[in-house]
């Protein structure tokens, strides 16, 4: 009951809020000066008025902007994204086209950086009893990582791994025309994978790392870690069920907040990388001013991220039983 | 008295400590670059792609134009560090606004304004940024614009929750009971004990705005009117072989200059937290 | 227990030091005791008195920095010295348990109370699970919790604090351990639920011929367990002795106050008031707390059911309950700040029961409120000056008028005038309270409201606190609403005692009368358990 | 991001337009590689189409990186040799009769579409008598004045019939954007619309195969391609990578093949094209002479002002110019016609860098020019235009003027400048031929408009110049011709409504191992039939 009633609510608010990210992202793509009209004209050599008016006319651009929402909004709820006059294409084709190059590139960074981010953090905290330099290091190291820009760390990585050393390659996410197949063709991706997911896992993984370090050290200080102990709860039984289960609530809240980032970091890195991904899409989408893109974009990232949010919610629920129970005190 | 002790604290840690002088030394130099070099840092007034070391009065080299670099690089200061400052006043403003008119009066406006918060913290910051920038036309002020408006509900959230556990705190019902007016309450008691928290999220805050106004110029949204760092990396990608050390100088700056911030937001924590928790005598 | 028991733990000489810079050099210095078989040392201590570091260096669980600096731990004549981690591991939980002070922490929020006793059981090799669990659910009955079967299955969260303190006993008992430590044990609970913890220590004591060392700064509890007592004070040892000996002729003036506390009757009677005019009267007061269930749903809770009462000028009225009992709504509702759903309140016959907040602050300075923490009712930022200027500021004084009443009430209160250019933190507990008082007679008000006002503090530090808010009232002609949770305190300084229960003043009259003839059950049950502890009525007048 | 100097979208527009205006696409013939031993067959060649292509049929759009995709997919009538003679693709011969109204193409036989339907007469008949009239609405106002009608009653033969003589007929029907559309593919459509914009069906040596919207777009030889033995790749994949250090690394490792100009970094040319096993050539785009030019808004004080505008361009140092921020890729223009044309007056006066006669000039002027600011726009982010507009803010600061930078990205440039909301901006034209057909369009009065930046935004009118114009294109070729060119030249470049500052050079680096790549005055949007690799990989 309760559960179905929190998932319920949830799932209320994560509509309201694509809602709320729908509307205001439309009114901001709509102010940006640029005519699509006239620049698709531009494009296609033509420069007759009346083309541009027909151009306007069909993609609704002659119509008020409440209306224009309106009738955008009573299309998304109908699962209808739009059409790109620009690249004559529903909006949802382009968009899927381009999602498992996204997902591939966001999931990686984010499994690397959380894993490796928790990991490194806690063991930075633990280490800070006993071995003070590893704690110093782990805590410096990720330091320098979240002061990095990332795009300027890979404009490097490139240089070094694949220009110089020529150990990884320099775009793309596939070898074109290589026709590779079963384990060859999964190594070619993850060959094409590697520097772009570390130069975006970087600046997480350093906040990762931050976080679960102070996560883990104020569970430490718990009262119930000495409850624990003085049962004679051996050192690794201590650390996974009463330290880092506990150091873990603020750290997957975290995460799911930090989704629509690594979305951001995302653009930086698809461009310096040519990998081919919404961000890249979207940052196309504005320099075209191909607004239905925009949009649809905005929309699905959006949802990804509410999804996402949704997600480290249940996760939340699932590591503390105080949240959503009746009568939740502390 | 309780300031030495702070101050004390602070000045104890060498990383922010080292961090503070830093950031000072660069605040220093910003302000004074103008004095310190000759001519703007756009003015072309030495041989192009001048290596650093090789000239005097071009201690660090220059870029394809002919522009000292030491010279751009202390303006990139200049326009990092306001950027870095004023984004970061219009994120506490804002936030400090919204989080407190949240946390104050609770109810609908809380909650109307926590879930408008939450657009901000799910739209992709960057990109909103982009877009922004790209319709307001780049300048410093639309660049602190788009780094504030996507970074205020971080604060907004950390005054409001502050607010909401301060405001059930004895000494502030005390200030209730004394007849306090409501405006003085949250100034003299419930803000400064709100300080440490939101020192050390200010400092994420500038260093994100610094690190996002590279991103920006790095993306060619940067202020054509200001030689920042961001835009050194982005104006010498094409020379990263040739010239390393046009875009290796400015990248450094950026990572020192928030590692700087970062060490001094901590510092600032560390110093003000023993005061937070009194009495440690169980 | 007679001497002739073999002895379990023996402690010699043992030094712990503090790290530089805090108040004192060690937390313990040289101190010597033994625990035979099945008895119960009490030590007994204030806080600060080093007891709680005694507990944890015997476990070797001694928060980073601190250490050992000098001493023998013997564990049935072994050095636990020469113990590598993993044999200490196994006498942990096993041989030697540990009960700690705040139920609320003590346990992981996270784990269920199940797997918290289960894992105990398989930490020390208890490899079926089966039996492990028929053992969690034995063990649960036999603390003397309801349905065990369900509550293995429930999270701390869903325990009342008595409750988890009794899980937390059900831990510490699963392996009969000859030794139980247990550190304040009691302390954060109400009277009732001490008692029933008490009692159910004691039996298990009895029933297992378990040995206790028992960590108490509380001579009530002392006189309820112990069968000796050993006296501390920073660190030092002042006195041991068998409970009898100990509590009937000690040997120190340090534990003579000690006791005194407990116990302690009034240095002057108080006097028989002649019925004054009223100065704070609340009719039929109401409070309804609700909380949002979901988006329709509203849980409303009474916290005050219709309360009336009556302070006449210059008396003190004691408000008794247990927490939850909603005495401490019942104190904010007095002094407005919350505004009370039903009923009317008067101040001065003044009616200011829908008086807006902004009217209402002008005569903030007739009824002011000392707050129960020290710690948290001072403002950490501001200086001592600063927050005692507040309140005169606040009602229209010029800034010199506030700086010399600011000098005046610390005066009143007994701290030096250097006080005022200090922060909070510089001050000792029982200073930061006289602080609050200060803070609250700076706007010279006629009554004041005092929450709980010494229940933070030590026991010698209550009786001085006690005696200066007497010692106010005669000088200032103040009147008091004394909200306690402590039948004995109330009874020291009231002229008259209601008490609450569930959001109701279920019998109120005069202290001598009300608890010499209790009428209803609830007082009846409350003064019991009071009695347990110590001799309430010798404390009234 | 992707460097933008290097991303032609808004920029290409004049070239297109003039291109339209003039009718044809200069384009040379493909001459078989005889040169070299024998061309070897197999391959992939891996090019870079940046930016990435709107459509794929560069009948419907006319984007460059269309052109240099589908031009090697489908196919025109004809195309032109340097000398702009015309040379047989799908037509196999031709003959105009004697009074100019009748045009006979006998077509090539047994070509066949991409997807095995013949190709014939009605095609041809479908790509003039419907498809281009219903895109192009210049081609639709030629043809209504001047085409009587199409006869394709012969499978291999079509026949032009003319109202009256057109002679750049030839031209505009050859023109190698003018490919032939497969009628039974687009006819009935919405051709602008139709699907196979993004999946082309050609008759030329490479079929398309797949195109991974922001990764690469792959073509494949086509077998039945119907010059036998030809073409030697196997494939063409042209990959995406919009930012320009990553292309200049990706042919660096020798993952792309080829970089066109504009492809990497000015900067970085010099680099690339000494690095081992790659050659730098200017050649392929003889055509094409880019003018890059600072555009004056002619309406606004002081620029309104023939000495102020003066001013500016001695104030500019162009040869620095082109050294330091073009990175040698051009040489300064010696005024408003290209240095190549016959039209050019080699004794035009020229602005030289000199500071003291810009400063004599303002003061001669009298005008404050301090003022007010002026906005300079810039469209392109990052990269070599960017840097220039920073040049001309510090170069125009000694004269006084306060110039104010202001970028924006390409679509909002282009709205700008379109609607004359500038007071200067850079931007390049591409002149070919004859200068009424591409330069006419920034001086004449009668093209003040607001529909793209390549018409004449700045506002100037001035009647003696119109007049000019008109004069041009009533006088035949000759002496008179000439010296009317000269005087309007003189005229303009006293005047200065658009200040000429370099003519742009092109310069293609690519690995040696591919051969056969610039043969012809337009090579790389050629079909690439006789291109081949050296050592293809295995």
């Amino acid at each position: 009951m309760s559960g179905v009633w929190f998932l319920g609510a949830r799932l209320g608010r994560a509509l309201l809020m694509i809602l709320g990210v729908l509307v205001l992202s439309f009114l901001l793509v709509r102010l940006a000066p640029g005519d699509p009209a006239q620049l698709m004209a531009g494009e296609a050599g033509v420069d007759d008025a009346q083309y541009i008016a027909k151009l306007r006319s069909e993609m609704g651009l002659d119509q008020p902007l409440p209306q224009q929402l309106l009738h955008y909004l009573g299309q998304v709820a109908h699962l209808d994204l739009g059409y790109s006059y620009r690249n004559q294409a529903p909006v949802w084709d382009l968009l899927s086209e381009r999602l498992p190059a996204t997902l591939s590139l966001m999931g990686s960074a984010f499994v690397i950086s959380s894993l490796f981010g928790v990991a490194l953090g806690a063991l930075a905290a633990l280490s800070r009893q006993r071995r003070r330099w590893l704690d110093g290091l782990i805590s410096n190291g990720a330091l320098l990582l979240y002061g990095t820009p990332p795009f300027w760390l890979a404009m490097l990585l490139i240089v070094l791994f694949s220009v110089k050393l020529d150990w990884l390659p320099a775009f793309g996410m596939q070898t074109v025309a290589a026709d590779l197949s079963g384990f060859a063709w999964l190594g070619d991706r993850l060959r094409h994978l590697v520097l772009p997911c570390l130069s975006l896992s970087f600046l997480f993984l350093a906040l990762y790392v931050h976080l679960t370090r102070a996560a883990t050290l104020e569970a430490l200080q718990q009262e119930h870690v000495y409850t624990a102990r003085a049962k004679g709860l051996a050192p690794s039984r201590i650390v996974f069920a009463h330290v880092l289960r506990n150091a873990l609530l603020p750290v997957v809240t975290f995460a799911g907040l930090q989704l629509g980032q690594l979305a951001s970091g995302a653009l930086l890195i698809e461009v310096v990388y040519s990998w081919p991904g919404i961000g890249r899409l979207m940052y196309d989408a504005l320099s075209q001013r191909d607004y239905s893109v925009l949009l649809g974009g905005f929309l699905l990232i959006s949802v990804l991220v509410v999804g996402f949010n949704l997600l480290t919610d249940l996760a939340c629920r699932l590591i503390d039983p105080r949240i959503g129970a009746e009568g939740a005190a502390r | 008295m309780r300031d030495s002790s702070v101050w004390q604290r602070f000045i104890g840690q060498p990383a922010a400590l080292i961090g503070a002088l830093f950031l000072l030394l660069l605040g220093l130099l910003a302000v004074t670059a103008p004095w310190l070099c000759q001519g703007s840092p756009w003015e072309m007034n030495t041989t192009p792609m001048l290596a650093p070391f090789t000239q005097a009065g071009h201690w660090l080299g220059s870029d394809m134009l002919g522009r000292d670099l030491a010279t751009g690089l202390l303006y990139g200061a200049r326009v990092s560090l306001s950027v870095g400052v004023l984004a970061t006043l219009a994120t506490l403003l804002t936030g400090l606004l919204v989080g407190a008119l949240a946390g104050y009066f609770g109810g609908w406006l809380d909650a109307v304004l926590m879930r408008v918060a939450e657009f901000f913290q799910i739209i992709p910051q960057l990109v909103l940024a982009v877009i922004l920038v790209a319709v307001l036309e780049p300048s410093l002020g639309t660049i602190v614009l788009a780094i504030a408006l996507v970074a205020w509900p971080a604060v907004a959230r950390l005054v409001r929750s502050e607010f909401l556990s301060l405001r059930q705190r004895e000494f502030v019902q005390a200030a209730r009971v004394l007849g306090q007016a409501p405006l003085a309450i949250v100034f003299r008691q419930i803000l400064p004990n709100a300080l440490a928290p939101l020192l050390v999220t200010l400092s994420f805050v500038m260093a994100t705005a610094i690190l996002t106004e590279a991103a920006l110029a790095f993306l060619g949204l940067g202020d054509p009117d200001a030689m920042s760092w961001g835009y050194m990396i982005n104006a010498s990608r094409g020379m990263l072989r040739d010239a390393w050390w046009m875009s290796l100088m400015p990248g450094l700056a950026i990572l020192f200059c928030v590692l700087a911030v970062n060490r001094v937001g901590e510092g600032l924590r560390i110093a003000f937290e023993p005061a937070r928790r009194p009495g440690d005598s169980t | 227990m007679s001497a002739a028991q073999p002895i379990l733990l023996d402690v010699e000489h043992l030094r712990i030091a503090l790290p530089s810079g805090g108040d004192r050099s060690h937390a313990l210095h040289d101190l010597s005791l033994h625990v035979r078989e099945g008895e119960c040392l009490c030590v007994v201590g204030e806080s600060g008195s080093g007891k709680s570091m005694l507990a944890k260096a015997l476990l070797r669980l001694l928060p980073a920095p601190l250490k050992i600096e000098h001493g023998t731990l013997r564990w049935r004549g072994e050095d636990l010295a020469n113990l590598d981690e993993p044999a200490m591991r196994a006498l942990r939980g096993r041989d030697i348990s540990m009960v700690f002070q705040e139920p609320m922490s003590a346990l992981n929020p996270l784990l269920s109370v199940g797997r918290q006793i289960d894992e105990t059981l398989q930490a020390h090799g208890v490899k079926d699970r089966a039996q492990r669990r028929a053992r969690v659910v034995e063990l649960l009955g036999y603390v003397g919790l309801p349905d065990p079967e369900r509550l293995y299955h429930a999270y701390p969260f869903e325990l009342s604090g008595g409750q988890r303190q009794r899980v937390v006993i059900a831990m510490a008992l699963a392996f009969a351990p000859k030794l139980l430590i247990a550190d304040e044990p009691t302390s954060a609970l109400d009277v009732t639920t001490q008692r029933q913890i008490l009692d159910l220590l004691r039996r298990i004591q009895r029933e297992q011929g378990m040995a206790m060392l028992f960590i108490t700064h509380d001579f009530a509890v002392v006189e309820a367990i112990a069968d000796r007592v050993l006296v501390l004070q920073k660190g030092h040892y002042v006195e041991a002795g068998t409970a009898a000996q100990v509590l009937g002729a000690p040997q120190q003036d340090y534990t003579r106050q000690l006791i005194a506390a407990v116990s302690a009757a009034p240095d002057h009677p108080r006097p028989t008031l002649a019925p004054g005019k009223p100065v704070l009267q609340a009719q039929q007061l109401e409070k309804h707390f609700s909380r949002r269930l979901g988006w329709w749903g509203r849980r409303t809770t009474r916290a005050l059911a219709g309360v009336d009462l009556q302070l006449a000028e210059g008396e003190t009225l004691g408000i008794v309950g247990e927490s939850g009992s909603g005495k401490s709504t019942l104190g904010r509702c007095l002094v407005r700040l919350l505004r009370s759903d039903g009923g009317s309140l008067h101040w001065h016959g003044r009616d200011v029961t829908d008086l807006p907040e902004a009217r209402l602050r002008g005569q903030r300075g007739e009824v002011q409120m000392i707050f129960q923490d020290p710690f948290a009712s001072l403002n950490p930022r501001q200086r001592i000056g600063t927050q005692l200027m507040t309140g005169p500021l606040a009602q229209g004084r010029s800034p010199a008028q506030a700086a010399e009443k600011a000098r005046e009430v610390l005066g009143l209160v007994g701290l030096p005038e250097t006080a005022l250019a200090r922060y909070p933190h510089e001050f000792s507990g029982g200073q930061r309270q006289r602080i609050g008082i200060a803070r609250a007679l700076a706007v010279e008000p006629k009554v004041l409201i005092a929450d709980e006002c010494v229940s933070a503090l030590d026991a010698l530090i209550q009786v001085q606190i006690l005696e200066l808010l007497e010692d106010l009232q005669r000088r200032l002609k103040l009147s008091i609403v004394f909200i306690t949770h402590d039948l004995r305190v109330a009874a020291r300084l009231s002229d008259r005692i209601a008490v609450m229960q569930a959001g109701q003043v279920v019998e109120q009259g005069a202290t001598a009368a009300l608890l010499g003839q209790p009428n209803h059950p609830y007082t009846r049950r409350l003064l019991q358990d009071f009695a347990l502890h110590a001799p309430v009525l010798e404390a009234t007048p | 991001m992707s460097s933008p100097a290097h991303r032609h979208p808004p920029r290409p527009g004049p070239l297109r337009l003039a291109l339209k205006r003039l009718g044809l696409l200069a384009s040379a013939a493909v001459f078989a590689a005889s040169v070299h031993a024998a061309p070897q067959d197999g391959g992939v060649l891996n090019l870079i189409a940046q930016p990435e292509p709107p459509l794929l049929m560069h009948g419907v759009v006319t984007h460059v990186s269309t052109q240099y995709v589908s031009g090697k997919i489908l196919q025109g009538l004809l195309t032109f040799d340097t000398d702009l003679k015309p040379k047989p693709v799908l037509a196999r011969s031709w003959t105009v009769s004697p009074d100019g109204l009748t045009y006979t193409f006998e077509l090539q036989p047994d070509v066949q579409w991409h997807d095995g339907k013949p190709f014939t007469a009605s095609d041809v008949k479908f790509s003039f008598g419907t498809f281009y009239p219903e895109v192009d609405k210049r081609i639709a106002s030629v043809f209504e004045e001047y085409l009587d009608n199409i006869d394709a009653s012969q499978p291999h033969q079509v026949v032009f019939h003319l109202k009256k003589p057109f002679a750049p007929f030839l031209s505009l029907l050859g023109s190698g954007l003018r490919p032939i559309a497969p009628e039974h593919l687009y006819a009935g459509t919405d051709f602008r619309s139709n699907p196979y914009n993004l999946k082309p069906v050609g008759t030329g040596p490479f079929k398309f195969e797949e195109w991974k919207r922001g990764a690469y777009i792959k073509l494949v030889k086509n077998p039945n391609y119907w010059k036998k033995g030809l073409p030697h790749l196997d494939a063409i994949v042209f990959h995406v990578i919009p930012d320009g250090s990553s292309r200049a690394a990706a042919f660096e490792r020798n993952d792309v093949q080829v970089l066109r100009s504009g492809d990497a970094d000015y900067s970085d040319l010099k680099r690339l094209g000494a690095l081992p096993g790659v050659e730098s050539s200017d050649k392929g785009w003889e055509l094409y002479s880019g003018l890059a030019y600072l555009q004056f808004n002619t309406r606004k004080p002081p620029l309104n002002n023939p000495k102020v505008r003066q001013a500016i361009l001695y104030a500019l140092n162009r040869p620095f110019i082109v050294d330091n921020i073009f990175f040698g890729a051009g040489k300064v223009s010696p005024g408003a016609f290209a240095s190549s044309s016959p039209y050019h007056d080699p004794q035009l006066p020229q602005y030289g860098y000199d500071l003291a006669k810009a400063k004599a000039l303002i003061a001669e002027s009298g005008v404050d020019v301090g003022a007010v600011r002026i906005r300079l726009l810039n469209g392109e982010k990052g990269g070599a235009w960017e840097r220039l507009a920073e040049y001309t803010r510090q170069a125009l600061q000694p004269l006084g003027f306060k110039v104010q930078v202001v970028t924006s990205d390409a679509a909002t440039w282009f709205q700008r400048v379109s609607d004359w909301d500038f007071d200067l901006t850079y931007n390049f034209i591409f002149q070919i031929g004859d200068p009424y057909l591409v330069n006419a369009y920034l001086y004449r009065t009668d093209y003040i408009l607001k529909t793209s930046p390549f018409a004449n935004v700045g506002g100037y009118s001035n009647p003696d110049v119109d007049n000019l114009w008109s004069k041009v294109a009533d006088t035949p070729e000759g002496a008179e011709r000439t010296r009317v060119y000269s005087e309007l030249e003189h005229k303009l470049n006293d005047d200065l409504p658009v200040a000429p500052i370099f003519e742009m050079r092109y310069p293609t680096l690519f690995h040696s191992q591919v051969k056969n790549l610039l043969q012809t005055a337009t090579s790389l949007n050629e079909d690439y039939e006789s291109v081949y690799l050296d050592a293809p990989a295995p």
